[in-house]
């Protein structure tokens, strides 16, 4: 039987907040698995609060998981949640302004204590001050029912209470119209170890369930339908970015048949992938946790020297100490791949935020003429293709390479279609071509400009590189003024060349030219991709192209942007890939910047990209950098 | 292994740039000599180092070699040392290299123990940027950037060695063929990080700074030879000792000829004795040179290839480890 | 002066943010404490810190604060001590902020001898991160980075900073009022840097990690209170000594109540003894806590004073410093 | 009597040449005191091997310094040298090809053995071989000669021979017609505690000037005559880059009466800087010689946190390890000179060696968006009025300022009128405007928006700062979206708002409106001056418009280069400025770069921009990028 208030939708936004402690995160990730076997497409996001583990009951303690689930495509983790779960009353105080109106609002009534409220920092109860009268409320005694549910296993109270996400789980389940199945076979797997858990955990699970399906209240709670996706044909599981980068460079590995060393110091949002990666030494991966950030981008040169893949990893601080070294990797031509996970910045910042605003520091950050290749993933799954790609591009080059993402791509989660690891080419790095000796050391390739990649233990090769300037023909150290001139341009050459293998730039949605084209790269490919596919509906003419190659850009760019009237690029920083167009392609952009930390919602690009459409041609009358939705 | 090599055969094609009379040829030609005698392999032999005049050094040595940034050698070399710990792999600094700017990546590669052979050129002075002090200048050394003295207190490399868990600490004089050739050996023959500090004479900007106990007037009271398992003994014909006092914890100079049975015995295992010995400076007491400490333990490749039985080989493959997690089929 | 202030004048406004159970709530408590017993003032004191959970502590004070960069702390603190040598300054940092990124600034800082009050609470972790091994992790120490346990060897704090020239060395406990309390007022009375290893409990990364001399049971046998001047026992009723054997050149353990007369006496100035005690590790010996070695020597600010006597006032004008060369008048 | 080949001309370029250690840096610069009081304007620059000291007579160990004299103005040490001095083969062969044609060359004979002349890698003696025909071959037995004349003091031979310098000095002291008094003067002084040495120079110095009187070997020698210069009345001196910075650090801490803690490590060309400072403690200055750069960099923050004005001064390598340490000063909002001497790279690169390629590090070098004003020294003694410049707007808007400077700057010189310091207006702060307490802060300047500079030891002021993103109303850490926001762009508008307090761009040469202007910055001054003012003799219509400012740009930049059908802008690096110009002010511009370690010949830059005035005005048809004169 159908309740007046049931939910019914393409696609659905749920969240669930609570307590650090309320392991929110593994509920999320729970039905998040069950929802993928559904056939829905999703996108999720979790929220981690700055603190390790703040006091209890705090606002800034709060810990939420959201999720975006029905037809597909989902390419984020959705802008306002129809559904949010609660369990205390800062949960509630902290999502409450996310949520989309008439939003289903299921809140734990045993949290709303005079103490828990003071705590939020409510001075009223929210329940009775109006302030939710927009919304559904269901107030549910999740954590009394969950200690009548797992009274039987003797649990002190405290433990007994931390079944509550199951109990949770299972009514969320319900209302979704699923059973709990393989939640149950996971919880048996999970908890093998420790039966007395496992077993409580199983009973809040069932419990929440039933609750639902008890005749009396199923009236209170509405059921919650969405649209089937649909996939490609295949088989699939869901990944986050820093997984997907991780097993990105191990493949790499596997494709060159070298060995990876991962070089990292731990930095917020770059640990994930350090974390992953010790724990594939089965792949040839080995992991080196360095003293700093120098240290550990020196290793992986010294690695790269030693015949390894070397690779680094950091987010913008530790870049920026890595800076001298990446010049080093530069003058002595050895492959380097440099993994830069964005956050919110200057300095420390906000360093569990989000943000795009490395892009400056990776194409233009060092001292001296001293170009690279810059590239971005722009999905959690495109994180394996690009890490594949920074490797393929520094051995073939003989360089470093920036491979930026950033705290939004390190943490969400998306189905992956599992690519065929016979349909990536193997990764070739230069070979000697002349006989043994010095002079083989930099006789180059003559298309990517590469040199050949000779390392220690090597018989015959002995030779001498370092960081001062070398004769373009010996490798000898050099001050000769017409050979720094030389090598000035080679190492602008290089880079150029990258271009002459690249794919060229495509357009995502939209015709190949016409009014307008909005320009993004890195992970606001989600948002930007629904928002452009939204106003297509309404048979405006508006084109979605995304950059990976950011230096050089595909060798098309020029002709291809120039098939636009006008060009918008919104960016989760003050512009920088609009200084890039400009200075490279000498082509006029409209801004669109938005710096909060958090990821682009779909409606504000889409309010900003209709006013363009809307505004007359003549771009001089258009305000040229417009600033991001504020609320 | 192919035909032994000479000397010759480890000096590289490179015209050798120091200042004439600079402590660094003698250095060079130890080293190309102990290179030889060990019967090591060129192809097989690195010589990293970081910027200064000393960091020059490898590319006189022909052998694989990298000179990097200042400072780093260390963190370089720790890289390459994973990538393949069959090398020799040295690391040639300075005392501005080693211990200024590069003193956390020294501190973390005796610590881990490291397999790295350090060869620290000490001259208490930054020669190549043209003579300002250094971290192990002496107060009072008048420079271009203290031209009333420097006042900052020095560190010294032995114990700062010492202090970050070193297993190998030995010292030697450049221009002193015998004592820098037997360091030399024991520090090829050494696994794990060997650390050597060579006082080196910087004849422009640091003449005879060394000389109260390098010159040959001095050297029989100025040096103390140790020898593991010998008597701590030094001066002419060799009739001064040392014995330690325990009612005041410390070292004192006795008649070693009168009192034999009380003079100390060299321990390089005994971290203890490795710090007074480290400690002594002239005129009260000698300098120590030759092996000090020597108490080895795995070193951190070992330790990293038992983590990597199969030598970072692969044992699985990608296309299995991304279906590690549940996965589902869409038909 | 004005009127004594409390510990409660020591707290700042904001709301502390480590998480129920933290170590670093007990030495917030103890620093506050001492604050106000020393007659400290707020707007002369100055807590500068790096990054980390410890570093979150000038928040928590109410004086002045700076929460900088990771590792940096005390390169920044002595840029403020020459500025302002009248401040009291502390350096609060980690393990990992003071020996893994910040090793060579502390090292400097401590062969220097700048006026600095340094705290370093020791979690053997990376609390902040979500608990990566630190540089002071035991191996084999399981953590999201090392999933089959850490394999780097550590290094022991107390004897980095005896290497580096420290001429103040004390360790305490967090949660250990009095034995904190009495070495961080030996800490404000230091002139030049004063170091303080404090074993902090990480209840969330590495909790329990010290309770082998922590803890209440292991208390007597595993702690020595080391005091200047007095016998080294320990142990139920204080019959446990530490006695040197000049054979072995080795620490021993005897009964002090059997042979008192063996028992060394603790002498704070002796960097010998200072060895022999920051190396006692537990189960064989007691861990020495209090203030292990005490050498005071010329503070580096003191030094850069005496070649600055008017203290940076100027004595001579830019127009007369442009003259100081030869000039010319064109009419 | 005038021979046939006396040398008359406006400006003469005069160079000496030798070994390490011949003195020919000490000999170059009596030249130039001898000069100066003849009246004549001068420009100097001397080229230091890499090495310290090379084995004597190598062609890499040769040392020269040149001067460039006469009718001013001169902005530049000269293209081709008119004059050489040669002490040695080696110094013969290594500057030869910089010689103007029909120069006089005077060379050492006694160096030319065989030994010598193979050790400078000569097959054949060039005295025999021809290669010197079209020159003026002039050989004098100056070692001989200076022997014979210290003979009386009984100096070892090896001693003897190093008066040489001085004995070439009072021979070129003759052929310019003047006599040798003031240097006679400056040896007394000089060599006060050594007797010997004072008199052994004395003698060889008017040795080697009676040896020109002798009447029979007169004719073999040339008369060398100049225009004179007509300076501005007062007081002058030489000055190099790196003394005039210095003091004119000294004088911003006299000027804003606060102490000034320079806080570096060693690296080249920066270090003459440091070497300067460590003697100006009556000045007020403190000098830290920090364990590293980063260091360096924190000390000075810590200084400027204790209420002196910190300095920090490196070059390229040094200043990329400073970034994440500049980050902090941008967050915490405290003031910081940074100071970097460019050289050549990438990496080590030519450490000796000038060039202009840091301007992006500058700019854009830091992670995240972490804008900051940079500002550039355009001569040695505009080096003086833009050290001021940096700390008066450092204190102003309380923040960082990269203050831009090279390693030609560092060493060349230059007569300087020395300044009224009372002309240069004090240097103010920004004080506490209300009450004690925390509250102020933050209080802001309404238009520097520079916030009070408050120093711990102030009673009443308590508060903590840091590098994590801060509430822009209370300062206390904050996470929050909106005001992240908020606080990007109040960094952003800081750093616009200096545009308010600094002049106009103004045209240096030619109309204020026209056909083509040349755009440069930095040490590239005097050969973009000399150049275009040669062309404007030709009645070709050029402007020269030298930046001094280069973030933000003088507000008036726009509309003066619009007011140019075509903008040039010629660089030593690959078009860094011409990046800012296409990023900020959208304009199109003709780059001309030249990285050879070499500062520009004014003759090439002459040659390059007729080509663009003959040159259709159809930008379109112009090759964009052009290269240096390679020769
Ligand atoms: C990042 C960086 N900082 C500074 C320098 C300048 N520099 C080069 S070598 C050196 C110190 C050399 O002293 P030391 O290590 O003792 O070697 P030595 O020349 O005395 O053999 C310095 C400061 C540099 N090249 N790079
Ligand atoms: C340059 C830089 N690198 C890395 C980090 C990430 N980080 C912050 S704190 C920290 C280590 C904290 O460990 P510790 O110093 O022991 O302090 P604790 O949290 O254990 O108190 C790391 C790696 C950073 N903030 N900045
Ligand atoms: S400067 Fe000193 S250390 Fe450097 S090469 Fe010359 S003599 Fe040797
Ligand atoms: S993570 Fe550990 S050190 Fe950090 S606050 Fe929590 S308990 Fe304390
Ligand atoms: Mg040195
Ligand atoms: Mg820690």
């Amino acid at each position: 039987m159908e309740s007046s208030h049931d939910i019914q939708a393409e696609s659905i936004v749920v969240r669930f907040a609570g307590d650090s402690g309320d392991g929110v995160q593994l509920m999320g990730t729970q039905f998040v698995a069950a929802t993928a076997l559904t056939g829905r497409d999703f996108g999720t996001f979790p929220d981690y609060p700055a603190e390790i583990r703040a006091p209890h009951g705090t606002t800034y303690g709060v810990s939420a998981y959201q999720i975006n689930l029905g037809a597909g495509p989902i390419t984020t983790a959705g802008d306002a949640p129809k559904v949010l779960v609660a369990f205390n009353p800062a949960a509630l105080k902290v999502n409450l302004p996310l949520l989309d109106d008439g939003a289903l609002v299921v809140v734990n009534s045993e949290s709303f204590t005079a103490r828990g409220l003071t705590k939020a920092g409510y001075a009223e109860d929210p329940r009775k001050s109006g302030e939710l009268d927009s919304f559904q409320l269901v107030e549910v005694d999740i954590t009394g029912l969950t200690l009548e549910a797992v009274k039987p296993y003797g649990l002190s109270k405290s433990d007994a209470g931390r079944s509550k996400n199951f109990w949770a789980l299972g009514l969320v389940q319900w209302m979704f119209g699923r059973d709990v199945g393989i939640i149950e076979d996971w919880v048996v797997k999970k908890f093998a170890k420790n039966a007395v858990v496992r077993d409580a955990n199983l009973a809040a699970l069932r419990a929440g369930h039933a609750y639902g399906e008890t005749a009396e209240l199923a009236a209170a709670l509405p059921h919650l339908g969405t649209g089937k996706a649909s996939f490609e044909p295949g088989e699939y599981r869901g990944v986050r970015g820093g997984e997907a980068l991780a097993l990105g460079l191990a493949a790499a590995g596997e494709l060159a048949d070298r060995p990876v060393i991962f070089c990292s110091y731990p930095i917020t949002p770059a640990s994930p992938i350090l974390h992953q990666l010790a724990r594939m030494g089965s792949l040839g991966v080995g992991v080196f946790q360095a003293e700093d950030e120098i240290a550990a981008a020196c290793a992986a040169i010294g690695a790269a020297y030693g015949g390894a893949i070397g690779v680094t990893s950091s987010s913008g601080p530790g870049i920026a100490l890595k800076t001298e070294a990446i010049g080093l990797a530069i003058n002595a031509e050895l492959p380097l791949v440099v993994v830069d996970s964005q956050r919110g910045g200057p300095s420390t910042g906000l360093p569990t935020k989000t943000e795009q605003s490395d892009l400056y520091q990776a194409v233009y950050g060092r001292n001296a003429d001293a170009p690279l290749p810059v590239i971005a993933a722009r999905s959690p799954s495109d994180c394996f293709a690009m890490a594949i790609e920074a490797v393929r591009i520094a051995l073939r080059h003989m360089t470093p390479v920036f491979l930026l993402t950033d705290g939004y791509l390190a943490n969400a989660a998306e189905p992956w279609l599992l690519p065929d690891m016979r349909d990536f080419a193997p990764i070739k790095s230069n070979a000697a071509k002349g006989p043994a000796g010095k002079a083989a050391i930099f006789d180059r390739d003559p298309k990517s400009l590469g040199r050949p990649w000779i390392a220690p233990g090597t018989p015959g090769f002995m030779h001498r590189i370092g960081g001062l300037e070398k004769d373009i023909r010996t490798g000898n150290i050099s001050y000769d003024a017409e050979n720094h001139q030389a090598m000035t341009h080679l190492r602008a050459n290089k880079v150029a060349a990258v271009a002459d293998f690249i794919p060229d730039q495509t357009v995502e949605l939209g015709p190949q030219q016409g009014a307008v084209a909005v320009v993004g790269w890195g992970s606001t490919y989600g948002a930007l991709y629904q928002a452009v596919r939204r106003i297509l509906r309404t048979h405006k003419s508006v084109s979605h192209i995304h950059l990976r190659y950011l230096n050089p850009f595909p060798k098309n760019m020029g002709a291809l942007l120039s098939g636009f009237d006008r060009l918008i690029v919104p960016e989760m920083n003050m512009g920088q890939l609009a200084t890039l167009l400009r200075d490279k392609l000498g082509v006029e952009v409209i801004q669109y910047n938005k710096v909060t930390g958090q990821p682009f919602q779909i409606r504000e690009l889409v309010r900003f990209i209709e006013a363009q459409l809307s505004a007359s041609v003549h771009v001089g009358s258009l305000p040229r950098v417009m600033h991001g939705d504020r609320t | 292994m192919s035909a032994q090599l000479t000397a010759k055969d480890f000096a590289s094609e490179q015209e050798v740039r120091w200042c004439p009379g600079c402590g660094d040829y003698a250095i060079l030609k130890a080293v190309t000599r102990v290179l030889a005698d060990v019967g090591a392999q060129p192809e097989n032999t690195v010589f990293v180092s970081g910027i200064g005049c000393a960091a020059r050094f490898p590319y006189y040595i022909e052998s694989y070699g990298f000179h990097t940034i200042h400072g780093r050698a260390p963190a370089i070399a720790t890289g390459l040392r994973l990538a393949n710990p069959e090398l020799d792999i040295w690391v040639v600094t300075g005392d501005g290299d080693a211990l200024s700017i590069g003193g956390n990546h020294l501190l973390h590669a005796l610590r881990r123990n490291v397999g790295l052979k350090i060869l620290l050129f000490n001259n208490e002075v930054y020669g190549l940027t043209k003579g300002q002090f250094s971290p192990t200048s002496r107060p009072g050394t008048r420079t271009p950037s203290s031209p009333a003295g420097s006042f900052d207190s020095p560190v010294s490399p032995g114990l700062f060695a010492l202090g970050a868990g070193a297993s190998f600490i030995a010292r030697a004089i450049d221009v002193d063929k015998q004592g820098l050739g037997g360091v030399l050996e024991a520090v090829h023959a050494h696994e794990g990080a060997a650390f050597v500090e060579i006082y080196q004479n910087c004849i422009v900007y640091n003449d005879d700074v060394f000389s109260t106990f390098t010159a040959k007037e001095n050297a029989a009271d100025g040096q103390l030879h140790v020898k593991h398992g010998e008597p701590l003994v030094f001066g002419v014909d060799r009739g001064k000792g040392l014995r330690f006092d325990v009612a005041t914890m410390k070292l004192e100079i006795v008649d070693a000829k009168a009192r034999p049975a009380e003079v100390l015995r060299h321990d390089e295992t005994n971290s203890t004795l490795a710090q007074l010995l480290l400690a002594m400076q002239p005129p009260e007491f000698p300098v120590a040179l030759g092996v000090v400490h020597r108490n080895p333990r795995t070193s951190f490749e070992a330790a990293f290839y038992k983590h990597h039985p199969t030598g970072l080989k692969r044992t699985a493959s990608v296309a299995d480890a991304m279906r590690q997690t549940s996965t589902w089929w869409v038909k």
